[in-house]
């Protein structure tokens, strides 16, 4: 008699499965916002930077380099992400916090030369809907409502 | 001078072609000239002759039909897979119902190199998918889909043909693990070996005791044996080893142990590639096909229902493959629902449960039949 | 304290063969052992002592004194307490009887010892190369003068 | 790997590493009809040379490559190594901050043991329903990752001298959501995986590790305790705030692989259990002591020992006047269960088919094992 409950419960559990919603998140037309901590791609403020170099020294990974930027004085941090790991130590330890991070993730190319950012593409972030065109929705977490399809949180 | 006898004219006339006869020549020329001319009246005449057998073999149970199940098949299953793990399955080709994936898929497969492996024997090895995937199909065409909407109509031969067609079937993966020339093909080819032999005598047993019960081998008569009452009821046993038996033989989880991804790379398919590895996937779905259809025909009452709107030959068909659909539906979900059964679990089910069973089921029947209750 | 007094008794028991021992931090013990006798040590360390679980072993190189420390991690279930047993050997061709016979697990560390340090182990059923390619030319990996030389041959 | 010779009446196959279910590794079988006489570990393909590279980064740089050892369970590996740090520079952690940090390594270990558990379903060939639903749930866990340490997958959060940040705001109910969800999930697993009539077929009495030979062949984690030795770190040397907190060590009686799998499952309730008390009764006060990122340490020669989702990881670290340490000694966990792994076709009868099942019973994290 076990045996028979142990055969047909499976059935009971996974069936309903069958009629719920899938949880994947249809990436260029849906994606999900990501929290305030994220550590997303680095935007740094030129205006704020000092050039004190400590986001080089402390970067585990020797993906930041300092280099010159045509019409300023001073040198001013350059990130290849080829090798950065995104471990925030550059943005926890900047001391006038001039990197920070945004929720920006769009790194695809399809030249990994461009994936050193030079100090000037550092400085704008570009708008999520120029990087994946055909975005239409931004969708919520799952915590806040798993077992419903996600919400269609706001049109970008 | 008939079609026919001009054809048979031209036949003989061409074996004496080596003759330089010039007069022979003259007449030769003129024969193939009118068969020429002729060829669209002696097309016409061969369809009006032929046309159920051909629409038949094109249409139902034929190639369209085999075709046009794999399809939808590998579409539903991977749709309702996706749904039964919280994804979404095949989405951007063809307008997010992902139909279109399946032709983007054997596009690929058909594209593909062929990889051939070092000492192997190579015609050997691209012979069996093909077998594999068309020597269920024949085995199809046993199956009644209406009284007179039989394919190959053999009277009482027609149960132990189908036994015997399908049966050949497993010797194919043993010849294709073996041509590899690949130990997990090896050992995928020795595991069909035990699990065929393991599930085909309960299942011949079965068969027995539903000829037995419908007083015929002949597939129309158990059918009509059937108008009254399915066999599923009175050989409630039988119903569910047949039913065993058929996962089995078509290879599905929980008894997909031949080709079973995550111990044997894919058991005797592993060497495969390319439109090889398309037809093997596709063997897979057509003894699916075929021995469901067989299911159906010898226990779920074959194509008797209710007539609908007064077509008679219609309405079978349609009940036929309802009873098809409704089964297959069945068969993804145990898909979804149970892990794969190790080999030795799977020989003690087949030889210690299901054999003994079927045994027991056919002298539950014989009794019936004894005592005259059918 | 139980290490405590596991360790006077180890002091005690095998006065001879034992450099110095010490309760490096709380649930763990160091000894250091002389190479004399070593293997009957580690016998004594598992039926007496209670050493019976297996960790690890492993080296630490010291180029300024010539020498290369090896270490064998054994547990004690019981007590819930650490062993890490010591012996020093000379940095050029160090050489030391295998403890696979006591402690079996100690088969894949060893290897690994092997081959990052250059440690023959005498009387290893297979002392072949663990995790470097079997083609590794480069030298030692961890010991103190690797530079990373010859790693792509 | 040199290869031992053939001998001649039985089949040698190499499973993996290119293998569907093997992983980074290459396992040897002796195999005779299904019936395996001999397994023989390769391992190696992964080796990054992880403690080289410690003794050459800083402190704190280090954290991120030693992080990468076990990329599902990173916090406990990040654990180790810091608490290890700390003993060896004498940093005192403030008490919400032990809090935080065992927040994070059970969040850290029911995201490990989920994915075990997956892996678990799909080599008994289960592969459509459980596998992926572990990865759904885990998207829990790593959002709420996300949202407390701005990562999803690898954190270096916990820092010497405490954690980096505090909980952002309303991150406790969120907190208790999860755990909620996880609790109602987690009974369709019992039901569809556990109860399942085939999968227990597969499993119960399958690869008997017995209690004396798991001691003798140095198995550690699940793999232990799934023999019933209740032995777990986090009570026999107790670290961050787990001498605070209550939960059970869990053991099984019956030393297969159903009571492996079974422990990962309870161990997961366990975790909850744990997540609940933090997110109920963590202390107020501050989250850190200030330490220099490139902070000199003495000579000193200290062990740490933390349970990470694999069984026990020894980080045992010899620093001198430098800003990096001397000499780091990984004891990985996967390594050991490895061995008894392979010892494992020697004490019981194991089929060619049971070998991806009793591979992911003992969890291996190959990245683990190969350092």
């Amino acid at each position: 008699m076990s045996l028979l409950k142990k055969i047909l419960k499976p059935f009971l559990v996974v069936a309903p499965y069958v009629l719920r919603n899938g949880q994947t998140v249809a990436y260029p037309t849906e994606r999900p916002m990501f929290s305030e901590r994220f550590r997303g791609r680095h935007r740094l403020r030129l205006d704020a930077c000092i050039s004190c170099g400590m986001c080089a020294r402390v970067c585990p990974c020797n993906s930041i380099q300092l280099v010159e930027v045509p019409g300023m004085e001073k040198k001013f941090p350059q990130i290849d992400y080829q090798t950065c790991s995104f471990c925030g130590y550059c943005v926890n330890n900047c001391p006038k916090s001039s990197l920070v991070f945004t929720d920006l993730v769009e790194f695809a190319t399809t030249d990994r030369k461009t994936l050193v950012y030079s100090p000037q593409r550092l400085m704008e972030v570009p708008d999520i809907k120029d990087v994946v065109p055909m975005l239409k929705y931004r969708t919520e977490k799952y915590l806040t409502d798993t077992e419903k399809k996600f919400r269609r949180v706001k049109e970008v | 001078m008939t079609h026919l006898g001009l054809l048979r004219a031209v036949a003989a006339n061409s074996f004496q072609f080596s003759r330089t006869d010039a007069g022979f020549i003259a007449e030769a020329f003129e024969a193939v000239v009118s068969f020429i001319l002729n060829l669209p009246w002696i097309a016409l005449e061969f369809l009006q002759v032929n046309a159920k057998p051909l629409t038949q073999v094109i249409l139902l149970p034929g190639l369209a039909f085999v075709l046009v199940f794999a399809i939808i098949a590998v579409w539903f299953e991977r749709k309702f897979l996706a749904r039964a793990m919280l994804r979404v399955g095949p989405y951007y080709c063809g307008k997010r119902s992902g139909l279109l994936q399946v032709f983007a898929d054997f596009l690929k497969l058909f594209m593909k190199e062929i990889i051939v492996p070092k000492d192997m024997d190579f015609m050997f090895f691209a012979a069996m998918p093909v077998l594999v995937s068309t020597l269920p199909a024949m085995a199809m065409i046993l199956i009644p889909f209406d009284s007179n909407w039989v394919l190959w109509d053999i009277g009482s031969l027609s149960l132990p043909m189908f036994f015997a067609i399908a049966g050949l079937a497993p010797l194919l993966p043993i010849f294709a693990g073996w041509a590899a020339n690949n130990k997990y093909s090896y050992i995928g080819a020795f595991r069909v070996a035990y699990m065929y032999i393991s599930a085909e005598i309960p299942l011949v047993i079965c068969a027995a005791a539903v000829a037995i019960m419908a007083g015929s081998f002949d597939l129309l008569k158990i059918v009509e044996a059937q108008q009254g009452m399915w066999f599923a009821v009175p050989q409630f046993l039988g119903f569910a080893i047949f039913f065993l038996g058929v996962i089995i033989e078509s290879e599905r989880t929980p008894f997909d142990i031949p080709v079973a991804e995550v111990e044997l790379v894919f058991g005797w398919r592993t060497e495969y590639s390319g439109i090889l590895f398309g037809f093997t996937m596709m063997a897979e779905y057509v003894l699916f096909q075929a021995w469901t259809l067989m299911f159906i025909t010898l226990y779920l009452g074959g194509f008797n229902g209710p007539v609908l709107l007064g077509m008679t030959t219609a309405s079978h068909i349609f009940w036929l493959l309802a009873k098809f659909a409704a089964l297959v539906v069945l068969i993804i979900l145990i898909r979804c629902v149970f892990p794969r059964l190790r080999l030795d679990q799977m020989l003690n089910l087949g030889w210690r449960t299901l054999t003994p069973l079927a045994v027991l089921n056919l002298v539950f029947v014989l009794a019936l039949k004894v005592l005259g209750v059918y | 304290m139980s290490e405590e007094s596991l360790l006077a008794g180890i002091k005690e028991a095998h006065s001879d063969s034992i450099e110095s021992a010490a309760v490096l931090q709380p649930r763990c013990i160091s000894v250091v052992a002389k190479m004399d006798g070593f293997v009957e040590l580690a016998e004594s360390m598992k039926t007496r002592f209670g050493f019976t679980q297996p960790v690890a072993c492993g080296g630490v190189d010291y180029p300024g004194e010539q020498r290369i420390q090896m270490i064998y991690y054994a547990g004690n279930p019981e007590h819930k307490v650490m062993l890490t047993l010591r012996v020093n050997l000379p940095r050029d061709g160090p050489r030391m009887p295998t403890l696979t016979g006591v402690w079996g697990a100690m088969d894949f560390h060893e290897r690994e010892a092997y081959e990052m340090f250059g440690i023959e182990f005498e009387g290893h059923p297979n002392m072949i190369p663990f995790l470097l390619p079997p083609d590794w030319r480069g030298g030692h990996p961890l010991r103190k003068d690797f530079k990373g030389e010859g790693v792509t041959q | 790997m040199t290869e031992p010779i053939i001998k001649p009446d039985v089949m040698r196959i190499s499973w993996g590493p290119q293998h569907p279910m093997s992983g980074q590794t290459r396992i040897l079988l002796d195999v005779d009809g299904e019936k395996v006489h001999k397994i023989i570990a390769d391992l190696g393909f992964t080796h990054r040379g992880i403690e080289k590279i410690l003794e050459n980064r800083s402190f704190f740089q280090g954290i991120i490559p030693i992080e990468r050892m076990v990329m599902a369970d990173t916090t406990n590996i990040g654990m180790g190594y810091v608490s290890a740090i700390e003993k060896a520079l004498n940093i005192e952690v403030p008490e919400r901050a032990k809090w935080i940090r065992s927040l994070m390594c059970e969040m850290s270990r029911i995201n490990s043991h989920l994915y075990a558990f997956g892996l678990q379903a799909e080599a008994t060939g289960y592969f459509p329903a459980v596998f992926l639903w572990t990865t759904v749930d885990r998207t829990i866990l790593l959002d709420l990752f996300e949202e407390l340490t701005g990562a999803r997958w690898s954190y270096n959060f916990i820092l010497p001298g405490g954690v980096h940040k505090d909980f952002p705001e309303g991150f406790q109910a969120k907190l208790i959501k999860g755990v909620e969800y996880l609790r109602r999930r987690f009974e369709d697993y019992w039901e569809a995986m556990v109860e399942n009539a085939v999968f227990e077929a597969r499993c119960n009495g399958l690869a008997v590790l017995k209690p004396e030979d798991a001691i003798r062949l140095g198995a550690t984690g699940p793999v232990l305790r799934g023999s019933g030795i209740p032995m777990d770190t986090r009570k026999d040397d107790p670290y961050a705030a787990y001498p605070d907190l209550d939960f059970d060590v869990i053991t099984e009686p019956a030393c297969d692989v159903m009571a492996r799998t079974k422990v990962r499952y309870r161990e997961i309730g366990e975790s909850l259990k744990i997540m609940e008390q933090v997110a109920n009764e963590i202390p107020e006060g501050p989250i850190s002591t200030k330490t220099s990122f490139f902070v000199r340490s003495k000579p000193a020669e200290v062990m740490s020992r933390v349970e990470t989702a694999r069984g026990e990881l020894g980080i045992h670290m010899y620093t001198e006047a430098a800003p990096n340490p001397y000499r780091v000694k990984i004891n990985s966990p996967t390594l050991r269960n490895m061995y008894v792994f392979e010892r494992l076709a020697e004490l019981d009868e194991i089929l060619m088919a049971d070998i991806p099942v009793v591979i992911n019973s003992i969890d291996p994290w190959y990245l683990d094992s190969d350092r």
